[in-house]
């Protein structure tokens, strides 16, 4: 029941966030349109989630065949054909655009191809390529995303110093690499330039990688990245870059040391910043974000905000959470978001996933906590894949079992996940973990026993 | 409504038992509306927030 | 508190059921000892689950390398070492043997290393290669399991007519292959054979290929083997096998009349009887296995069956299950084992896993049920992974969202389904599978989405 307004919904941006919105408010019956300045997708599709693991599974590929011989099998000239890699990682985002493109269409929201501006809660200004187009529209889902963030480093203008959206564009492996700043991207970067031959070294300020991950996970990692020949460094800050006769030389402060660091290209990776283009103008906006309740509404009533530029948590399946929570809300469907039973995934090798909190956060929370570790030398079918690295550490209050975090590193780590997940929302107990019976022989098997494990019944492990 | 089990003991998931612990709520009083009929930390909060808990807690 | 008896359990057999139920009645107290014949971790760990799956995993390996060009690997020359393929499936068996020694001792079970026998409830004879030994116990669990079961085919005494055991010491690929029987064995046998370059032929009695599996996940392995190069006759019966020149020809009736297939070997992979032997004594087996009830106990109080000897379903996590029952109730701690979600695995390419009810079981069990498939070729990291087959599909009762079963065939399917497990272990609707935040991009995203479509709400797929 339109009538007064083109939309019954507008939703502005086209990413995870926004695209996701947009299909489940024309599902709850709105009438709804999109605008997208770019391509349909946003960062996710276009810019992170899936070009960085089309580029990730070609180097596992790689790393396999590299390895073959474990396996009794033997090939000759392994070599990587970077141009094919590239090209292939445009294949898939092509093929998933087109897709969410097809999935608009058949859930028949509108979609404008243009830059929106919000004049003002109820009208947009749309900038096409014919020019400007007003729409009216009574409720907005704001979904503008983010983009990389670039600290204030002298000579980061230098050519040659990158984001991820360069590095996914390069077309090649640089010889060497610096990364600055070692979170998620930096160190999916650093595990896949690393394995296609370049010499990699991460600078991170902070006194350790990924400080909110359970520490013993990200030891692993740290060790297995060192060990492929990754070079990190913690607690160490940028100073400069600046160039030198054929590279780019980094300096750096460690240990109160001044050091010079070379790389062909630099690839800074500190964060991202929300992207207020098109809605400064609704004055709902503070530094870093949106503020908005849980039923993702903003100050301004009927003005919803999603995704990036809502959100502390920026990853996609949060900005489509909350984009299907906003939608429903714009229904009039009493929706509601918490944050707190997200996952976290690292598709580097070995993966790394984890939901809720880690084991030491967990000592501080609660008095008496209960830990099963299992590692994935001791399954059956982590030994017949090749892949033993790692473990399956759950973490639950002693009290009345309740699981508090899953930790994984190790193989398929960013499947295994999920299982805690589901554990977590249906507020399942240990036991009830432990005595699901999981089919043998397979790697979530090791949820299960780390259960059993800290139950102080492991039976593959003590 | 209770969420008595077969052994006569209550259904409730971990966190709903804490939260009760920590809200000094009665579980045997909470409506259940988790998987198999068990109480989860949601009912126990929405509980505490309903006029029958409030008249509970005053007698 | 033993005394009277030399043990208050013995546990005969050393399988996946015998030596988790020896080790839990340990952890319970209970002085306990395990007697096995043959090598520590019985079919699963030397003739079955684990050797399959090494095996496999170097099918997996060979085939993505050959497949590499699509990643933008290049490799030349790759050929299989079949030598070298076995060598490695034995270094794994015996890692783990030597693992469950360990374990054993650890737990402090004595280990009898013999045949054992048992004269009545409470005493056993062991023939060891020394003599023979007798030992007292108050409790017995009889983990026996099951051989291959060789039906009276005329020939089958051929030489090069094999069951399990000996194609997993074959060391080699023969050229051609006919498997009698498309279970779940003959299948993972039939995708390994033939990704080594043997030409496959699989002739099974029954109408369909697993007919307890969902049909339209059969019909996706099946048409992805058939693609691969097997051949699968359905409906046929085979009336003999007899020696040619150079090979063995299996005759059989197809569609009313005879044909011959001709094979290397014939693989007879026909189902498991269960074994007896050591335990005809008590007069408690039937034809087929030995009954029990929810405790495992058989009709002789104390005395508990566990395992393929038992259990109707043939499955090493089945037995571990039914062995921590047995081990537990005989510590007196009132266990109870149930078989409504046992999930099934097969490590194939394209994997398959399922746990609960078919859509057609239930379309004749429930009156009203809901269905949503989600295909991986929606799914972002199905494209970004290379590995677009297949789908996951979640079947429902209309009236509460019970979840009744899920079937899914694709990439890691059989690690997937362990959410499946613990969804409806937990009694999970339709609902909380669907609203779990599922993290993004990642294969168990698939059955968030297959939730989503259940509902009629479906993001990525209608
Ligand atoms: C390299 C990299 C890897 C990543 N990997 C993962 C991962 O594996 N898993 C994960 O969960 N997350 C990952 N992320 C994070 C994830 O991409 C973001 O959290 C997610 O894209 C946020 O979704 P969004 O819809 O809020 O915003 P965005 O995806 O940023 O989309 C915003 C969209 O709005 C459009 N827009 C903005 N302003 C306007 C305007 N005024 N008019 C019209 N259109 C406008 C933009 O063009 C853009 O398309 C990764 C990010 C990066 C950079
Ligand atoms: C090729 C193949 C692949 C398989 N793959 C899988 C799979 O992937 N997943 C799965 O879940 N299942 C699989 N199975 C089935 C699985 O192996 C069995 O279900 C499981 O091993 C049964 O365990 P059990 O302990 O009951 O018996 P068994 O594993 O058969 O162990 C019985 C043990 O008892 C010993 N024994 C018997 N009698 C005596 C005696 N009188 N004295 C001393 N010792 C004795 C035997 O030597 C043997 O070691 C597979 C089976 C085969 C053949």
């Amino acid at each position: 029941a339109a009538g007064k307004t083109d939309y019954q919904v507008v939703v502005l941006g086209g990413g995870p966030g926004g695209y996701v919105a947009a299909i489940r408010a024309a599902q709850c019956g709105l009438k709804t349109a999109l605008i997208e300045k770019d391509s349909l997708g946003g960062t996710c599709l276009n810019r992170g989630c899936i070009p960085t693991k089309a580029l990730l599974r070609s180097a596992e590929v790689y790393e396999t065949i590299k390895k073959a011989g474990e396996f009794g099998i033997a090939a000759s000239n392994v070599t990587s054909d970077m141009k094919a890699v590239f090209a292939r990682k445009d294949r898939i985002v092509k093929g998933l655009v087109g897709g969410i493109k097809g999935l608009l269409q058949a859930n028949k929201v509108d979609v404008f191809n243009g830059e929106g501006k919000a004049i003002s809660p109820n009208q947009l200004e749309i900038t096409q390529k014919d020019g400007v187009k007003k729409i009216s529209t009574e409720k907005l889902i704001i979904a503008t995303g983010s983009t990389p963030f670039m600290p204030p480093i002298p000579g980061a203008d230098n050519p040659g110093v990158i984001t991820s959206n360069e590095a996914l564009e390069l077309g090649k492996v640089p010889q060497s690499l610096v990364i600055i700043g070692g979170g998620v991207i930096g160190l999916e970067f650093a595990y896949m330039m690393q394995t296609f031959g370049a010499r990699v070294t991460i600078i991170e300020m902070l006194p350790r990688i990924l400080p909110m991950a359970d520490k013993e996970v990200v030891d692993v990692l740290v060790g297995s990245l060192k060990k492929q020949g990754v070079t990190i460094f913690t607690n160490a800050k940028v100073n400069k870059i600046s160039k030198t006769a054929s590279a780019l030389a980094v300096e750096y402060e460690f240990e109160g040391a001044l050091h010079t660091v070379e790389g062909e290209n630099v690839l800074v990776s500190t964060g991202r910043a929300a992207n207020f283009t098109g809605i400064e103008g609704l004055g709902i906006h503070e530094k870093k974000g949106i503020p908005v309740n849980e039923k993702m509404e903003t100050k301004l009533p009927g003005v919803y905000a999603i995704g990036d530029i809502a959100s502390k948590i920026q990853l996609a399946h949060v900005a489509s959470a909350q984009g299907i929570v906003a939608a429903e809300n714009a229904a009039d469907m009493n929706s509601h978001y918490s944050d707190k039973i997200i996952p976290s995934c690292i598709y580097t090798s070995p993966e790394v996933a984890w939901v809720g909190i880690s084991e030491a956060e967990a000592k501080e929370k609660y008095q008496d906590i209960k830990v099963g570790k299992f590692p994935f030398k001791a399954s059956g079918k982590a030994m017949a894949y090749g892949d033993t690295e790692g473990f399956v550490k759950v973490v639950c209050d002693a009290k009345y079992g309740e699981i508090l975090g899953v930790h994984i590193v190790g193989p398929h780590a960013t499947d295994l996940v999920s299982e805690g997940v589901l554990a977590q929302s249906l507020e399942a107990t240990l036991e009830e973990l432990g005595h699901a019976i999981h089919p043998h022989p397979t790697l979530s098997e090791a949820l299960m026993e780390a259960a059993h494990v800290a139950m102080g019944q492991g039976i593959h492990w003590k | 409504t209770a969420a008595i089990g077969a052994e006569g003991k209550i259904k409730a998931s971990p966190a709903a038992k804490r939260v009760a612990r920590e809200e000094h709520i009665d579980l045997r009083q909470v409506p259940p509306t988790g998987p198999g009929g068990r109480i989860i930390e949601k009912d126990v909060r929405n509980f505490k927030a309903s006029p029958l808990a409030q008249k509970i807690a005053q007698d």
